[in-house]
């Protein structure tokens, strides 16, 4: 920067401290009266293309971040959070039937869901309202995104393990047995 | 090492003349006399906060460096101001303590030295110097903190900053296996449970109830419903047996075909035709 | 002014939008981990001299207008919170003593300080309780805190005016201890 002279100097600061845009007679009578409209241009000139910009909107005059910092001012912080339970078993009842209403996916949970679940999965994109059945109260139904599927790696819904794999993977076995079969496992791993 | 502080202090036992009344002092720091809290606890005498206060106003009237001063001359000015102050004023206690201390402080000062007091009057004389020159730092350190260029005062920071917000974003995160898990954990939760009995020897209802009809049909006393039961009955096939006959006997009960009746609960269950009384 | 690049125009952006103070750290997160350490210098060079000049104060960096343009300034703006001789004292001894009990501000005093006192001192924001000094009865410590620094526009607690003489002359410490040293010294002086 080219060393300001003192009205620059007063200027720029007299901006820099207000709290609201001030005219060119406003700052000229806080300075006393000396001529600012050199001193404006010349600020307005070294503050090009820097962080700050001096703008004139009207007749006021005020310092603001450049439009194109304007994204630094509200930044998006993510942070990973992992899904809760409820979440992860309500989208899995919607991926296995979609489209799916609330009340069908509480029926088949066997539990009620809260209204934050759905908000979540919506949240993280991975499912969608997908109109209305057509029945009394035409409830929403909700299905699975395209994000769902990337997310997850699946080139489609089909690629979601049937019944009859799940069976085979031991994940249809209800807790109690697999505790048993391990039970009776355990005298063999204990010699 | 002319200077030793306690050599220094015995050189000045010379009672120093007043120049001055204390009561016009001066005090060295304008800037110092701000507003005082409400609920400051010392009683002010002419704003001084309390005897120390006191003492280094009057140390700063002798116009020296604080390392300089008379103690004597001090304790003489502390005790006519405090004389003078008492006459117009109810003055707070710790005032008169000084003026008591300093008073054994300055006949000590005077007397010959008795080596067998402790601490000797120098040294006490040379703390209440020290404890002047403290505090004496602290106020002029105080005064020049507040002369600074402040912010709010002086310097200014910006007047509307737009501010700097931050959304925070949860990025939620669950694994395939999770969710197939869940699903698996759902299914097998909630799935029709079908029970296959193993064979096992059982009498129908059905059967039950043709059995009893026929059998009541041709008796006419009251009889134990054992007794209807066929006679090869053993075992679970027994238990079966029992249990759909007295079902058998409740049902037909209810038709108005037979009549049951039993003393007591578990007492043996009789059973005979409705009619058959009649008949008899 | 030199064209600064887009850290330094970054950098530049989110102190001015900020309300408070900032570390480096907090820059550099808000800005997504890029280093802003030459660009904080970069700037303090590039506004040396202007209306508006970068400081740094204890961790943090601000904006402010220059101290030679307060007497433009001053007569739009009220004088900060007034502070009582106690409460200006009291801040001094803390913030020379640091950290300090309330008992030994006392013994500097000569007098007891009222709640009041401390109340406003931390109220203003330039003081917080820093601990406890292990000691029977454990009593709480104070000390300055970073808006103490930025307020009284120092830049580390080494500015405090006065500080490095006030050390040298023994001032800082418990007359107890300042007589312990005299009193070892003596013997060699009364020779």
């Amino acid at each position: 920067m080219t060393p300001p002279d003192a009205t620059v100097r007063a200027v720029e600061a007299v901006l820099f401290a207000s709290t609201e845009p001030m005219t060119a007679d406003a700052i000229r009578n806080h300075l006393g009266g000396i001529d600012v409209r050199s001193a404006l241009a010349t600020l307005q000139a070294d503050y090009a293309g820097r962080g700050i910009e001096l703008v004139r909107r009207g007749e006021r005059w005020h310092f603001q971040t450049a439009a194109d910092m304007a994204h630094l001012l509200r930044r998006t912080h993510e942070e990973p959070r992992k899904l809760s339970r409820a979440g992860i078993e309500t989208l899995a009842i919607i991926a296995y039937h979609e489209p799916a209403t609330r009340a069908e996916i509480e029926a088949i949970r066997g539990v009620q869901i809260s209204k934050g679940t759905l908000d979540v999965l919506m949240e993280a994109g991975w499912i969608r309202p997908a109109g209305r059945r057509e029945v009394p109260g035409r409830p929403l139904l909700y299905a699975t995104t395209a994000a769902f599927l990337a997310h997850f790696g699946l080139a489609t819904r089909r690629d979601l393990p049937g019944l009859e794999d799940l069976k085979a993977a031991g994940l249809l076995d209800p807790v109690d047995l697999q505790f048993e079969t391990m039970e009776v496992a355990k005298p063999y791993d204990e010699d | 090492m002319a200077a030793s502080p306690a050599r220094r202090l015995t050189g000045n036992r010379t009672l120093h003349p007043i120049s001055r009344s204390p009561r016009h002092l001066e005090f060295g720091s304008v800037a110092l006399r701000m507003t005082d809290t409400p609920e400051t606890l010392t009683l002010d005498i002419d704003g001084w906060e309390g005897p120390m206060d006191l003492l280094l106003a009057l140390a700063r009237s002798q116009k020296v460096d604080l390392k300089q001063i008379s103690i004597l001359a001090l304790v003489d000015q502390y005790l006519r101001f405090v004389e003078e102050a008492q006459a117009a004023l109810e003055l707070a206690a710790d005032y008169l303590v000084m003026a008591a201390w300093l008073a054994y402080l300055k006949s000590a000062l005077l007397l010959p030295r008795d080596p067998e007091v402790e601490p000797s009057p120098e040294e006490l004389a040379l703390r209440l110097q020290l404890r002047l020159e403290r505090l004496n730092a602290m106020r002029e350190a105080g005064a020049r903190l507040v002369a600074r260029d402040r912010v709010g005062r002086d310097v200014f920071t910006r007047g509307a900053p737009e501010g700097l917000r931050t959304t925070r974003k949860a990025l939620w995160q669950a694994e395939i296996y999770d969710l197939i898990a869940a699903y698996g954990v759902i299914t097998a939760r909630t799935r029709p449970v079908m029970h296959i009995v193993a064979h096992r020897p059982v009498m129908t209802l059905e059967a039950a109830l043709a059995r009893v009809s026929r059998l009541v049909g041709v008796e006419i006393d009251w009889r134990l419903i054992e007794t209807f039961l066929p006679a090869d009955a053993r075992g679970l096939f027994r238990k079966s047996a029992l249990a759909s006959s007295f079902l058998a006997a409740l049902e037909l009960a209810k038709q108005g075909k037979v009549e049951l009746r039993q003393q007591s609960p578990f007492a043996p269950l009789y059973i005979r035709a409705i009619g058959a009384a009649a008949t008899a």
